[in-house]
C-alpha cells in the first residue's frame, strides 16, 4: 500500500485512496457495506451528527431535480454519545478512514459533541458549519470569516483528532472564509456542502419542502463546485477536499487537478451504489496510463 | 444490468415491464430502477416488484406513468438495459391462515406477488382480494389465479366492501387516504393488518434518510425497516 | 389583447405575454425571426451592449455541462450607437417588447450608453451588472448593494426608460443588494444571470476557458435561481422578471409562483428553438385549465 | 421531429446514420442534433450533412463517437426520434471547372456531399479527391461514384500529395493542422481555397455567439456566416 499511486496523507491521517463517502449520503457505513465492498474506500465522513441528535425535518425530504437533487434532511441523527457508543468501532472495523462529520445549533453544542468525540476511535473530525437544512447554527456560523474561524479555533482547541472544517458554497465570501479558518487552525478543509435551492409544486401550488428551501447537490452542481474548489485550494496552504456532483473518474480528477487533495462523493452513490468503486478504478487506470508514480503528482496543476 | 424482455401498456397510464438478470425478491420488496447513464434522471425510482419468478429468473413491475422517470421506462424497449439495484426492503411477512388483501390503485402492484407467495405456502388457506380503482382496473384477472375471492370497484374506495372482524391478517397497499381508512377500520375491528408505505426516495438502501417516518418503535426508513410495517407502529405516519 | 390572460404591465410596458427572451441568447432577434414566429413573445431583451463594443473573450467560448452549459462570451457586441442606429428599430418591428441590455466597464461607459439609448426606439432599459465574463465592470458593480445602487441611481437619472437592474447570483447579499437598487429607483428587477462556474479539461490539464471561470445556465441552476427570486420577490416591491434554467410552462409557472411577474428564458432557446412558443402556449392552456382571468393571479402565491 | 432509418458502425468509432422527415440541405451546411427530451445532453451538436437526397427526403449524417453526445447518438435505434434542427450555415460555393477535394478524418463527411453537387451540377469536369485518415479509412468508395480520382493516405496528413498550382479550385475540411498547411500552400500557389470550420457551438444560429472567429471582414460567426470561408478571411482563425 505505501506504494500504491493512489495513497495520500491528509491532515496526517493515511489514505489508501482519495476517494471518501461524503456526510449524510453513506451512513455509517453499515448499508452500503451489505451491497458493495466499503472497505476498498478510502474514508467514510458518517452522517452529520449533533450532540442531542434529532429527529430532521417533517414532510419530503429528497426530490430530484435535472441531474441534481434537493434535500432536507435536516441533520436526523442518533446523538454524538450513541455514535461513540455503537457507531464508531464499527466504522473503524470497515477498514477506510474514519470521519466523524458533526454539525450543532450552538457554540456549546459543537464543544461538547467534539469533547465526546474525542472518546472515540475516529480519523478526523469534519466540523460541519455548512448545514442549510437546520435553522439556528448549521449554515449560519459558516457564512461569515468571523464566526467560522472563531468555532473553529474553539474546537481546534478542545479537540484530540485533526479537524476539517467543511465550508457552504453559500457563504458571502467563501475564500474569506476559508482563509480565516485556516488562521484558525484548521488542518484541512472539504467544500462543497449543498448550495441554497427551491422546488415549487406547480400542481398543488406551493413549496415541496417545508423549510421551503433545500440543499441542492449532485452533477448539476459539480462546474461551481470545481470553481470555489478551485478558488479556495489557491488561497489556502492547509489540504482541500473538494466535492459536489462528481460522477466518475474524470470528475474527480478534476477537482483534484483544481487543487483538492482528496474527493467526497455522495449523491452519485444513491443513483449508483459503485460509484465510488468505479471512480477509485479509473484513478488507477489513469495513473497507470499517464505513467504516475503517485497520483498526488497532479493536484493544482491548473 | 438487467434486459428489458417485455414493456407493455396494460391501461390507461399503467405499464408492465418484465426484466431478467436481476436477482429475484420477495412479495412486498422493490427495485431502485433507473435508465443506465442517465444523468438526468439520476436517482432510481422504486418500483415493487409484481411479479418474482425463481424459475425464469424474470421479475414483472407494474408501474404508473406520473413524472419524468416513470415516463421515461415507458419509451423502453425490449432488449435494453435498465439498471435494477435491489430487491431491497423488507417485505412482506407471511402469515397463516385466512387472508385479506386490499389494493387502491397501483398499490395493488405488490400484492399480486404477495397473494402468489400466499397461495404457494398454503394451497388451502383461504385469500379474499379487494381492489379499488379510480377508473380502469387492471391486474384483476392475474389475482385470480391464486384468489378465493376477487371484489373489484371503479370509482371509490373498496374499504367499506371489507368485514375486518374476520380471524385473519390483513394486508394492504394504496394511496394514504385509504391506508388510513383501512387501519382505522381495523383499529376498530382489532384486527391484525399489514401496510405497505411510500415515500420519496433516494438511495432506497437506508443510507440518506430520506424516507424516514415516525413509528411508535423510534424513527425507522421505509425503504430499509420497511415498506411494510405493521399498521399500530405507523398510525402517526400515514 | 387587453383580456388575454396572459397580458401583463411591467414597468408601465403593455407585454402580450410574460416570456422573454433572455439577453444574449436571442441576438437582436434577426436569427430566429428566420425560424420562428417572434412576433409572439412577450419581449426580447437585446445582446449585451457596451458603449464602445467588444470583440469578446477568446478561446472557447461555450461548453456543456449536465443539464446546463458554461458561457464565456465576453460581451462581445457592436457597441451601443450600432444598436440605436441600425438594431433598434428592426427589433421594434418584430412586435415584441423591446428591451435593451446594457453593460459596461466603468460608470462612464453606463451613463453615455445609457444617453446614447434615450435616442432609441426602445422599451425598458436592463442594466446588466452581474456579467461574469468581463474582467472589470460587469459583475463587480453588482455584488455589492452600495455599488448596485450607486449605479442604478445615475442610471436612473439619466434614462428616459423605465430601468430593469438584472442582478448577479454571484452577489453575497443578493437580498440587500435587490433592496438597494430598489430603493435607488429601479423600475424592476431581473435574476438570475449566470453562476460563476468552472471547467477543466483533464485530457490536456487546463481549463476550458481562457479567463478560467465562466457563466452556468440552464435546467441545471433552476433551483437556485428559483430559490433567489423568491427570496428577492418577498424582500422588494418592485416587479421581477425570472429566470434561470426555464425549459417548460411548468417551470415558469415556478418562478411567478415565487413572485416573478414574467420570466425569462435562454438557454433552452439554443436545446430547442420553439421552447418559448411551447411556454407561451404551455401558460394559456393553464389559464385555461384553472379557470384564471390573468395569469397574474398566481404571482407570488407561494 | 425526425426518424431515424438506418444507424450504423462503419469503421472504428465511426457511424453512419440516416434521418427522414428533416428539410434537405445543401453541401457544406449542418444541422443541430439532440436526443428530444434529454435535459441531460442540453444542446444539439452540430453534425454536417454528408448526403441529402431530395428524392428521398434522407439526410445521412457521418459522426465520430468523441464524447458524450455522438455516444449517445451511436445508441440511437431504427425508428427513434432525434430532433433535427436545420439546415444551418452556408454551405459550400459551388464555382465552375477542375475541383480538388481534400478531407482529413471525420473532415471528410461534409465533402462527399459536396462531390456530389459538384457532378450533378457539371457531369465533365474533373474532380480530384485527397483522403486523409490516422488510421482507418472510409467513405472512400462512395467519393469514387463522383470524383475522377480518388487519394487516400493512412497515418498522415494528404496535404503533401496536392499539387496547388492548377487552374482548380480547393475544398477542404479537416482538424486544424491541416487546414493550416492546406492554406500555406495554397497561399502560396495563389489558389484559391475553401474551408470549413468548426467550434464549440451552442445555438448554430447565429444568436450566442458561441462561436465567432475573426476575420479580416470583422468578427464572424462560424455557424451562420459559415461554416464555410474563403481561406484568406481567416487565416487568423485557423
Ligand atoms: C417502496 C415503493 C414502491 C413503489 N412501487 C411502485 C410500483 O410498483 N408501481 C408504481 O407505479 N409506483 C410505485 N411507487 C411509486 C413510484 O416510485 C413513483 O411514482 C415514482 O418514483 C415517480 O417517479 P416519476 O419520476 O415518474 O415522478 P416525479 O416526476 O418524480 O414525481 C411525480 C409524482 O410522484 C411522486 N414521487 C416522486 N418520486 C417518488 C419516490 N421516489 N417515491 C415515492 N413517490 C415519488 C411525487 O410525489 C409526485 O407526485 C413505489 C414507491 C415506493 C416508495
Ligand atoms: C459545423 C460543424 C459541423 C460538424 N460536422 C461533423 C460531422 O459531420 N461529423 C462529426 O463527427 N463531427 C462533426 N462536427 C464536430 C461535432 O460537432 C463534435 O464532435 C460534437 O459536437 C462533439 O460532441 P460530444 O458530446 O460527443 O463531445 P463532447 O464530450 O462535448 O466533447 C468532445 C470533443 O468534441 C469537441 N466539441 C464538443 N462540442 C463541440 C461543438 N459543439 N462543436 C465542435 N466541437 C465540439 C470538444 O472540443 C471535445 O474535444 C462538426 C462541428 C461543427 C461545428
Ligand atoms: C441526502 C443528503 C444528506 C446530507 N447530509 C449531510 C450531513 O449530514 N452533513 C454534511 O456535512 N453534509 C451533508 N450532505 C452534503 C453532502 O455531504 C455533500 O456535501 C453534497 O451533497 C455535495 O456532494 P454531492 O454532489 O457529491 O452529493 C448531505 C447531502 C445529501 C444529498
Ligand atoms: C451564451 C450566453 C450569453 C449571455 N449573454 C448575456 C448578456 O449579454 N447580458 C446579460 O445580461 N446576460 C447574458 N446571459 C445570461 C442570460 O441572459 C441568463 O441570465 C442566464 O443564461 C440564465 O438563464 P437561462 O438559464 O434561461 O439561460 C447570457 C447567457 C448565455 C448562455
Ligand atoms: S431512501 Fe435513503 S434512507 Fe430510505
Ligand atoms: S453557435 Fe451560437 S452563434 Fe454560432
Amino acid at each position: 500500500m505505501p506504494s500504491s499511486p493512489l495513497c495520500l496523507s491528509l491532515c496526517g491521517v493515511a489514505l489508501q485512496n482519495p476517494v471518501i463517502a461524503a456526510s449524510g449520503t453513506f451512513g455509517f457505513g453499515h448499508e452500503y457495506a451489505e451491497i458493495l465492498d466499503v472497505s476498498r474506500l478510502g474514508g467514510i465522513s458518517g452522517k452529520g451528527l449533533t450532540l442531542h441528535g434529532s429527529a430532521g425535518n417533517k414532510g419530503v425530504r429528497v426530490y430530484e431535480t435535472p441531474a441534481g437533487m434537493l434535500n432536507s434532511i435536516g441533520m436526523e441523527n442518533p446523538g454524538v454519545q450513541h455514535f461513540v457508543d455503537r457507531e464508531a468501532a464499527f466504522m473503524r472495523a470497515l477498514g477506510p478512514a474514519v470521519i466523524a462529520n458533526l454539525g450543532g445549533h450552538c457554540e456549546e453544542d459543537y464543544l461538547e459533541g467534539t469533547r465526546l468525540l474525542n472518546g472515540a476511535d475516529i480519523d478526523i473530525l469534519e466540523l460541519n458549519i455548512s448545514c442549510p437544512n437546520v435553522k439556528a447554527g448549521g449554515m449560519a456560523l459558516g457564512m461569515l470569516p468571523d464566526t467560522a474561524a472563531d468555532i473553529t479555533r474553539k474546537v481546534k482547541a478542545v479537540s484530540r483528532h485533526p479537524v476539517m472544517v467543511k465550508l457552504s458554497p453559500n457563504a458571502s465570501e467563501l475564500v474569506r472564509v476559508a482563509r480565516a479558518c485556516q488562521e484558525a487552525g484548521a488542518d484541512a478543509l472539504s467544500l462543497v456542502n449543498t448550495i441554497l435551492g427551491m422546488a415549487i409544486d406547480v400542481k398543488e401550488k406551493c413549496a415541496v419542502f417545508d423549510n421551503i428551501y433545500a440543499g441542492l447537490s449532485g452533477p448539476a452542481i459539480l462546474p461551481i463546485a470545481l470553481r470555489m474548489v478551485h478558488q479556495v485550494a489557491h488561497a489556502v496552504s492547509i489540504p482541500v477536499v473538494g466535492l459536489g456532483g462528481i460522477a466518475s473518474a474524470e470528475d474527480a480528477l478534476k477537482f483534484m487537478m483544481a487543487g483538492a487533495r482528496a474527493v467526497q462523493i455522495g449523491t452519485m452513490s444513491f443513483a449508483n451504489p459503485s460509484a465510488m468503486l468505479e471512480v477509485i478504478d479509473g484513478l488507477a487506470g489513469y495513473c497507470a496510463s499517464e505513467g504516475l508514480s503517485n497520483l498526488q503528482e497532479i493536484v493544482g496543476i491548473i | 444490468m438487467a434486459i428489458i424482455q417485455s414493456n407493455q401498456q396494460i391501461a390507461q397510464g399503467i405499464w408492465r415491464m418484465a426484466i431478467s438478470g436481476a436477482p429475484t425478491g420477495r412479495a412486498g420488496q422493490f427495485f431502485m430502477l433507473r435508465v443506465p447513464g442517465a444523468v438526468n434522471l439520476l436517482l432510481g425510482r422504486p418500483i415493487s416488484i409484481c411479479q418474482s419468478d425463481a424459475g425464469t429468473g424474470e421479475t414483472t413491475f407494474v408501474y404508473q406513468t406520473v413524472g419524468r422517470g416513470t415516463a421515461q421506462f415507458a419509451t423502453l424497449k425490449p432488449g435494453q438495459e435498465i439498471d435494477a439495484q435491489g430487491p431491497y426492503g423488507n417485505g412482506f411477512s407471511l402469515k397463516e391462515g385466512h387472508t385479506v388483501i386490499i389494493g387502491g390503485g397501483i398499490g395493488t402492484a405488490p400484492l399480486l406477488q404477495l397473494a402468489k407467495e400466499l397461495r404457494v405456502g398454503d394451497p388451502d388457506r383461504r385469500i379474499d382480494v379487494y381492489l379499488g380503482f379510480r377508473e380502469e382496473s387492471y391486474l384483476e384477472n392475474a389475482f385470480e389465479l391464486y384468489a378465493d375471492s376477487v371484489t373489484v370497484k371503479r370509482g371509490g374506495f373498496v374499504t367499506g366492501d371489507v368485514d375486518f372482524s374476520l380471524n385473519a391478517q390483513y394486508y394492504a397497499c394504496g394511496p394514504a387516504p385509504m391506508l388510513r381508512a383501512v387501519a382505522n377500520a381495523a383499529e376498530k375491528a382489532n384486527a391484525t393488518l399489514f401496510l405497505s408505505l411510500e415515500k420519496h426516495m433516494a438511495c432506497g438502501v437506508g443510507a440518506c434518510l430520506g424516507c424516514t417516518c415516525q413509528t411508535n418503535g423510534g424513527r425507522k426508513r421505509i425503504c430499509k425497516d420497511g415498506p411494510v410495517f405493521d399498521y399500530r407502529e405507523v398510525r402517526d405516519a400515514i
